[in-house]
C-alpha cells in the first residue's frame, strides 16, 4: 500500500503519475475552452438577434472573456450586511466544485497506448455524476439563503426545488441506457453503442434527459431561479465580482458536463470513423452540437412559469421516464 | 355632448332634485360644463350616472385647478362620458379656500374639503390622491388619501398658483442633515 | 378626517400593512430589502412575505415600485408606489408660453409623444378656434400611427423579454429603429420631435419620405407575421398568457381603463372611431377586440392594432393632399423663414410670437385623443395671457395602473410580471 | 496517503456529528449533518466501497437532507421554548447517553479492536460493485428489501394523509372564524 491508494474499483489500472498528468491536461483543456464558450454563446446570440455580439476585444472578440474576467476580478467583494459571511463565500465555491468534479468521469476515448482517455473510469460511473450533482444543490441554496435577501432566498428555493425534481427524472431517463449497456461505467456504455447509438432506441430517454438537463443547468426555458424579470437574478442577486463570475463559470461547466454526458450516453461518445486516438475529437464534436442546442433554445423560447415547471417535471417527465425504463427493462430481459 | 338647450334642461332637472346644486352652465368650444356647488358634488355625479336618459357612466378624468385671484379659488373637474351617445359632460365643483387672506405659501392652513367620488367612480382613487397631493384638497371618504407623486413627507401643495417656485435647495442624502427644515 | 396631515402621520404605519409588523413604505426607502427574510410575525401558520418590487427592479418598466405581499408564490396584496420620476411637468408648463410648452408635454409619456402633442395642440387649437389644413391633419395621422406602432413594438419587445423570449426584444427594436429613422427624416429628431405645432406641423415632409413610409408599410406586416409565428404557436407563451390576469369588462370600465386593455375585454371603444379630432373617418380600418380579456387577448389586440395602423398609414400616404402644412394665421403661426428678410410685418409677427407667444382667450377645455395606451386627454385652463394657467394630462397608464391589483391578486408572482408587462405602463407618463 | 485521508474523513465525521448536537441554529445543525454524511462517504471510498459512497451522497445528501434544509431554511430561527417536556429529562438524557456509550465501547473493544491487526475480511472480487449489490438485494435478500420498501411506501402515504387531514382541519377552523 505505497503511494496513492486505489480508491475506487477501476477497470484499468494506471500509474499514479499518469493520473496526475491526466487531471492537469483535462482541467487545462476544459478551462481553455470554457471562456471561448462564453464568447461563442454571445456571438451566436448576437447572430440570432440580428446584431454582432462582442467584436471589439481581440480578433472577432475572442479576447472578450479575458476582459470580462479582468473586470470581475477588479470588482469589490461586496457582501450585504444581512449576509452570513462564511456561507456567503462558500456558496459559489461549492457550485463550481461540483461542476469540476463531474468532469472526471467524462470519457474522451478508450484506452489508447496504455493511457485511458478519461479522468477515471469507475464502476459506479453515472452514479458519481448524480452524487456530485447533488452537491451543487447546496451551493445554490447556501448562496441564496446566506445572502439575506428575499429575492435570493426565493431564487434559491426555486433552484433547489427544481434541481431535486428534475434529478429524479434525469436519473430515470438514463436507466434505459444503463439497462441496454448492462453497465454503469461510461466507457462501457459508449463501447456498447458501437453497433447503434442509443439515441435511436432510447429517443424518449434522450428527450427527457435533455429537458431535465436544461432544468438542471438553470437555462432558458427553465431559468426560473435566475429569472431576471421576477427575481432580479435569483440566488446571485447579492453577488458581485469574481464570486458572481464563479456562478457564471459553474453554469458553463454544467452545460458542458451535461452535454458531454448526453453525448456519451446517447450519441455514441468517442465512437466514430478513424483511429482510436481520434476519439476525443468525435466526443468534442458531439458535445459541441449539444451545447449549440442549449444556446439556440435560449435565443428562441420564453420562460415557463414555476408551477408549470413543477408539473412538467413531476406529472409528465417522471412518468414518461419511468415508463421508458420499464419498457426497456422488459425488452432487454426478453431479448 | 349635450347641446346648449339640453344642458339647460339637465341643469334644471338637477336643481329640481337637489336644490341649489348647479350654479351655472357653460357651453364653450363644443364642451358642456356644469358648475356645481362643492357640497353637492356626489348628488350631481350620481344623478348624472343613474338617471335614465343621461347615464354618464364612464369617468374619463378627475383633475383639479387653481384659479388664484378668483373666488372661490379651487375647482375639481370631473369629465364624464356616455359611451353610447359619445357625449361628454364636464362637471366643475368650485371650492373656496379656508385659509384665504393669510400668508399660506406652505399650505399649512386649513384645507378645502370635498366628498370623495371613489364610491361612484372607482377610477377616481388615484386621481383624487393626485389632486390632494398637488392642491391640498381633502377628499372626505377616500379609502387611502396619501400623497401619490410627491414624497410622503413633502410639505406644501406644489400645483397651487402661489406656491413659491425657484430657489428651493434640493435635499440630497449628503445634505439632508445640514438642511433639515429648510422650508421653515 | 379633518386634517390630512394627522392622517399622514398615522399612515406611516399604513393601515394596509397592519398586522404584518412591517411597513415597507417607511422602512426600506431604497427598495433594497435587507429586512428579515421571512417575517415570522405572529404565531399564525401563514407565512406572509412582503416584497418590494422596484423601484430599481429590472421588470417594472421604469421606476415603478410594487409593494407585494406574498404567501409562498401567490400574491395576496399589491400596492403601486410611484413618483420616482416626477418632474413637475404640469407645473413647468405654467411658466412657459403656449407654444413653448409643447416640448414639455411630449416628454411625459416618452413612447407616445405625438399623441400628447396632438392632445395639447388640438386643445389649444379648439380654444382659439383654429382650423388646420388637411395636409397637416394627414401628416399628423401618419406620424401618430407610426408612433402607435413604435409604442406597441417597444411593448412587445419588453414584454417578450419579461417572459424570457429575449430575441423578440431585438427583433422589435430593429423595426422600431426604422420608425425612428422616419421621424428623424421628417422632424429632425428621433424621439420627442416637437413636430406638431399649433396650426399644423412644424415642417413639411422632405422629398422621399412618403416612399420610405410606403416601403416600411410594405415590409412591416411580414415582420409582424414572423413575431406571431414565434409567439402564437409557442406552447410556453400560450400557457403563460392564456387565462391569466383576467379582469371583467365591467370592472375595467369602472376603473376607467381605456385602450387595448379595454378592447381586449371585448369593448370596442376607440376614440378614433367615435370622435372627429382628426379625419380618421377618411380611412378604412377596424378596431380589434378580444373576447375574455386575458393576457393573450391583450397581446392579440395590440398586434392587430399594429396591422390596422399600417393600413391607416398606407391610406393616408396614398391620399396625402397637397397644400400648406400649417395654417396661415400670423397671429398664432410663425411666418415662413424666407419672408423674414423681405417683410417687416412678418418680422414683427415673428418677434412677438417668439418673445411673448400668442394669447389664448380665457376658458378651459378637456381634449382627449386615442393614444397607444388609451385615452390621452389634455386639460388646459387659459386666463387670457400667453401662458397656460393650468395644464393637466390624463395619462392612460396612470389610470390603467389601478387595474393591476385586480389582475394580480390571487395569482402567482411570475404572472404579476406578465400582467404588469401587458398593462404597458410608462412611468414617465404616470409620474409626469 | 491512505492514513491522511482516513484522518481527514474521521475528523470530518466526528466533528460534524458533534456540531449537529452542539449548534443552536437548526440550519447550521443540518449543514453540519451534511458535512458528517459526506465525510462518511469519504471513509467508504477508502474501503473501496464506491457504490455505497455514491449511494450515501445521492440518497442522504442529495435527497433526505434536502428536505431538512428546506424545512430549516423556511422555518429556521424560531426559538423553541426552553422547557423540560418530561420532568427530570436532563439527568435521564445523561444516563441514556452514558448507557449507549458503554454499549458501543463494549462492541468496539470486543470486535473492532480485534480486527485492528488483521487485513480485514476477505471478499470476492466485485463485492460491493453495483452488480454485486444488486444481486444481493434482489436475489438473496429480496423479501427483506421489498418489505422495507413497502414499509417506506406506507410511511410516505401515511404522511400525506396526515398532512392533508391537518390542512383540512385548519381550513375548517378558518372558515369557522370568518
Amino acid at each position: 500500500m505505497n503511494g496513492f491508494p486505489p480508491i475506487a474499483d477501476t477497470a484499468f489500472a494506471e500509474a499514479p503519475w499518469l493520473l496526475v498528468v491526466k487531471s492537469i491536461v483535462i482541467f487545462g483543456v476544459m478551462f481553455a475552452i470554457l471562456p471561448l464558450l462564453t464568447v461563442l454563446e454571445r456571438k451566436l446570440l448576437g447572430r440570432f438577434q440580428q446584431r454582432y455580439g462582442p467584436n471589439r476585444v481581440g480578433p472577432v472578440g475572442l479576447l472578450q472573456p479575458l476582459a470580462d474576467v479582468g473586470k470581475l476580478l477588479g470588482k469589490e467583494h461586496f457582501r450585504p450586511d444581512g449576509a452570513v459571511p462564511f456561507l456567503f463565500a462558500i456558496g459559489p465555491l461549492l457550485v463550481v466544485l461540483s461542476g469540476i468534479l463531474a468532469i472526471a468521469i467524462i470519457p474522451f476515448g478508450n484506452v489508447v497506448d496504455g493511457v485511458g482517455l478519461y479522468g477515471i473510469d469507475v464502476s459506479i460511473g453515472i452514479l458519481y455524476f448524480f452524487a456530485v450533482g447533488s452537491i451543487a444543490f447546496y451551493g445554490l441554496l447556501l448562496a441564496g439563503w446566506s445572502s439575506g435577501s428575499k429575492y435570493s432566498f426565493l431564487g434559491a428555493m426555486r433552484a433547489a426545488a427544481q434541481l431535486i425534481s428534475y434529478e429524479v427524472a434525469m436519473g430515470l431517463s438514463l436507466l434505459g441506457v444503463i439497462f441496454m449497456a448492462g453497465s454503469l461505467s461510461l466507457v462501457d456504455i459508449v463501447e456498447a453503442q458501437s453497433g447503434l447509438w442509443f439515441i435511436v432506441p432510447q429517443i424518449v430517454g434522450f428527450l427527457v434527459f435533455m429537458l431535465a438537463g436544461f432544468a438542471e443547468t438553470n437555462r432558458t426555458p427553465f431559468d426560473l431561479p435566475e429569472a431576471d424579470a421576477e427575481l432580479v437574478a435569483g440566488y446571485q442577486t447579492e453577488y458581485g465580482g469574481m464570486r458572481f463570475g464563479s456562478f457564471l463559470l459553474a453554469e458553463y461547466i454544467e452545460i458542458t458536463v451535461v452535454s458531454a454526458i448526453g453525448a456519451a450516453m446517447f450519441l455514441g461518445g468517442f465512437l466514430g470513423p478513424g483511429p482510436d486516438w481520434l476519439g476525443p475529437l468525435w466526443m468534442g464534436i458531439k458535445t459541441f452540437v449539444l451545447i449549440l442546442m442549449f444556446i439556440w433554445i435560449r435565443a428562441t423560447i420564453p420562460r415557463v412559469r414555476y408551477d408549470q415547471l413543477m408539473s412538467l417535471g413531476w406529472k409528465i417527465l417522471l412518468p414518461i421516464a419511468t415508463l421508458n425504463a420499464l419498457v426497456t427493462a422488459v425488452v432487454v430481459t426478453l431479448t | 355632448m349635450p347641446d346648449a338647450v339640453g344642458l339647460e334642461l339637465i341643469a334644471k332637472e338637477i336643481n329640481a332634485a337637489h336644490e341649489g346644486a348647479v350654479r351655472e352652465t357653460g357651453h364653450e368650444y363644443g364642451s358642456a360644463t356644469l358648475v356645481i356647488a362643492a357640497g353637492k358634488n356626489l348628488e350631481v355625479l350620481r344623478w348624472l350616472e343613474e338617471t335614465p336618459g343621461q347615464e354618464y357612466t364612464f369617468c374619463s378624468s378627475v383633475h383639479g385647478a387653481d384659479y388664484l385671484p378668483a373666488e372661490p379659488r379651487f375647482a375639481v373637474h370631473y369629465e364624464l362620458l356616455n359611451r353610447d351617445r359619445v357625449e361628454r359632460i364636464h362637471v366643475k365643483a368650485l371650492l373656496g379656500d379656508p385659509s384665504a387672506g393669510t400668508d399660506d405659501r406652505w399650505g399649512e392652513g386649513p384645507l378645502p374639503t370635498l366628498r370623495s367620488s371613489v364610491g361612484i367612480f372607482p377610477t377616481a382613487e388615484f386621481q383624487e390622491r393626485e389632486i390632494y397631493d398637488f392642491f391640498g384638497i381633502v377628499f372626505d371618504g377616500h379609502p387611502d388619501l396619501r400623497r401619490i407623486t410627491m414624497p410622503e413627507d413633502y410639505v406644501g401643495w406644489p400645483q397651487r398658483r402661489d406656491f413659491p417656485i425657484g430657489g428651493e435647495p434640493v435635499i440630497f442624502t449628503n445634505t439632508e442633515r445640514e438642511r433639515a427644515g429648510w422650508y421653515e | 378626517m379633518l386634517d390630512p396631515r394627522t392622517k399622514l402621520e398615522e399612515s406611516k404605519i399604513a393601515d394596509q400593512f397592519a398586522g404584518r409588523g412591517l411597513n415597507p413604505l417607511i422602512e426600506d426607502p431604497d427598495g433594497a430589502v435587507v429586512t428579515p427574510m421571512v417575517e415570522s410575525e405572529t404565531s399564525t401558520d401563514e407565512q406572509v412575505m412582503t416584497i418590494n418590487m422596484g423601484p430599481h427592479h429590472p421588470a417594472t418598466h421604469g421606476v415603478l415600485r410594487l409593494v407585494v405581499s406574498l404567501k409562498g408564490e401567490y400574491v395576496l396584496d399589491l400596492k403601486p408606489v410611484m413618483g420616482y420620476v416626477h418632474t413637475g411637468i404640469e407645473k413647468s408648463c405654467e411658466q412657459k408660453s403656449f407654444w413653448k410648452a409643447i416640448p414639455f408635454v411630449e416628454r411625459m409619456d416618452y413612447l407616445s409623444y405625438f399623441f400628447q402633442m396632438q392632445a395639447y395642440c388640438g386643445c389649444v387649437e379648439r380654444m382659439i378656434g383654429m382650423e388646420i389644413p388637411k395636409r397637416a391633419e394627414y401628416l399628423r395621422i401618419i406620424h401618430m400611427e407610426l408612433n402607435r406602432i413604435h409604442s406597441h413594438l417597444v411593448w412587445l419587445g419588453t414584454t417578450a423579454l419579461d417572459l424570457g423570449a429575449m430575441s423578440m426584444f431585438w427583433y422589435c427594436f430593429n423595426v422600431r429603429d426604422r420608425i425612428l429613422d422616419l421621424f428623424e427624416m421628417s422632424a429632425g429628431q428621433r424621439m420627442h420631435t416637437r413636430y406638431f405645432q399649433v396650426g399644423g406641423v412644424a415642417e413639411d415632409i422632405p422629398v422621399g419620405f412618403t416612399e420610405k413610409v410606403k416601403a416600411f408599410c410594405r415590409e412591416t406586416p411580414e415582420r409582424v407575421d414572423q413575431y406571431e409565428a414565434l409567439l402564437d404557436r409557442n406552447e410556453i407563451f400560450l400557457q403563460r398568457t392564456r387565462d391569466v390576469g383576467i379582469v371583467s369588462r365591467e370592472r375595467l370600465l369602472e376603473l376607467g381603463v381605456t385602450g387595448p386593455l379595454l378592447r381586449a375585454a371585448g369593448e370596442p371603444w376607440d376614440l378614433r372611431k367615435v370622435t372627429d379630432y382628426l379625419p380618421y373617418g377618411d380611412f378604412d380600418f377596424s378596431v380589434p377586440v378580444g373576447t375574455v380579456g386575458d393576457n393573450y387577448d391583450r397581446y392579440r389586440v395590440r398586434v392587430a392594432e399594429i396591422r390596422e395602423s399600417i393600413k391607416i398609414i398606407e391610406q393616408a400616404v396614398e391620399g396625402l393632399p397637397e397644400g400648406p402644412h400649417i395654417a396661415d394665421d400670423r397671429k398664432y403661426v410663425l411666418p415662413p423663414r424666407d419672408e423674414l428678410g423681405t417683410s417687416m410685418e412678418s418680422l414683427i409677427h415673428h418677434f412677438k410670437l417668439v418673445t411673448e407667444g400668442f394669447r389664448v382667450p380665457p376658458g378651459e377645455l378637456y381634449n382627449p385623443v386615442e393614444g397607444p395606451r388609451g385615452e390621452t386627454g389634455c386639460f388646459i385652463v387659459a386666463d387670457g395671457s400667453a401662458k397656460p394657467a393650468r395644464v393637466h394630462f390624463r395619462d392612460s397608464s396612470f389610470i390603467n395602473l389601478q387595474s393591476l391589483k385586480d389582475m394580480c391578486v390571487g395569482g402567482l408572482v411570475a404572472d404579476l410580471i406578465v400582467n404588469l408587462a401587458m398593462l404597458d405602463p410608462i412611468l414617465g407618463g404616470i409620474d409626469r | 496517503m491512505k492514513e491522511v485521508l482516513f484522518w481527514i474523513g474521521a475528523i470530518g465525521a466526528i466533528g460534524g456529528a458533534a456540531a449537529v448536537v452542539a449548534l443552536r441554529n437548526p440550519f447550521y445543525s443540518v449543514l453540519a449533518l451534511i458535512a458528517h454524511l459526506v465525510s462518511i462517504a469519504g471513509l467508504f471510498l477508502i474501503l473501496q466501497a464506491e457504490f455505497i459512497a455514491a449511494a450515501q451522497v445521492v440518497v442522504y445528501a442529495g435527497a433526505v437532507m434536502v428536505l431538512y434544509v428546506f424545512v430549516a431554511a423556511y422555518v429556521g430561527g424560531i426559538e423553541e421554548p426552553k422547557l423540560d417536556a418530561i420532568p427530570g429529562q436532563r439527568p435521564l438524557a445523561f444516563l441514556v447517553g452514558a448507557a449507549i456509550f458503554i454499549e458501543l465501547s463494549i462492541a468496539i473493544v470486543a470486535s473492532g479492536l480485534l480486527a485492528l491487526d488483521s487485513g480485514g475480511p476477505e471478499v470476492a472480487l466485485g463485492f460491493g460493485s453495483p452488480a454485486g449489490v444488486g444481486k444481493l438485494m434482489l436475489e438473496r435478500f429480496l423479501i427483506a428489501f421489498e418489505a422495507a420498501s413497502l414499509l417506506l411506501l406506507i410511511a410516505a402515504i401515511g404522511a400525506v394523509v396526515l398532512a392533508e387531514r391537518r390542512r383540512r382541519d385548519e381550513s375548517d377552523a378558518e372558515e369557522a372564524l370568518g
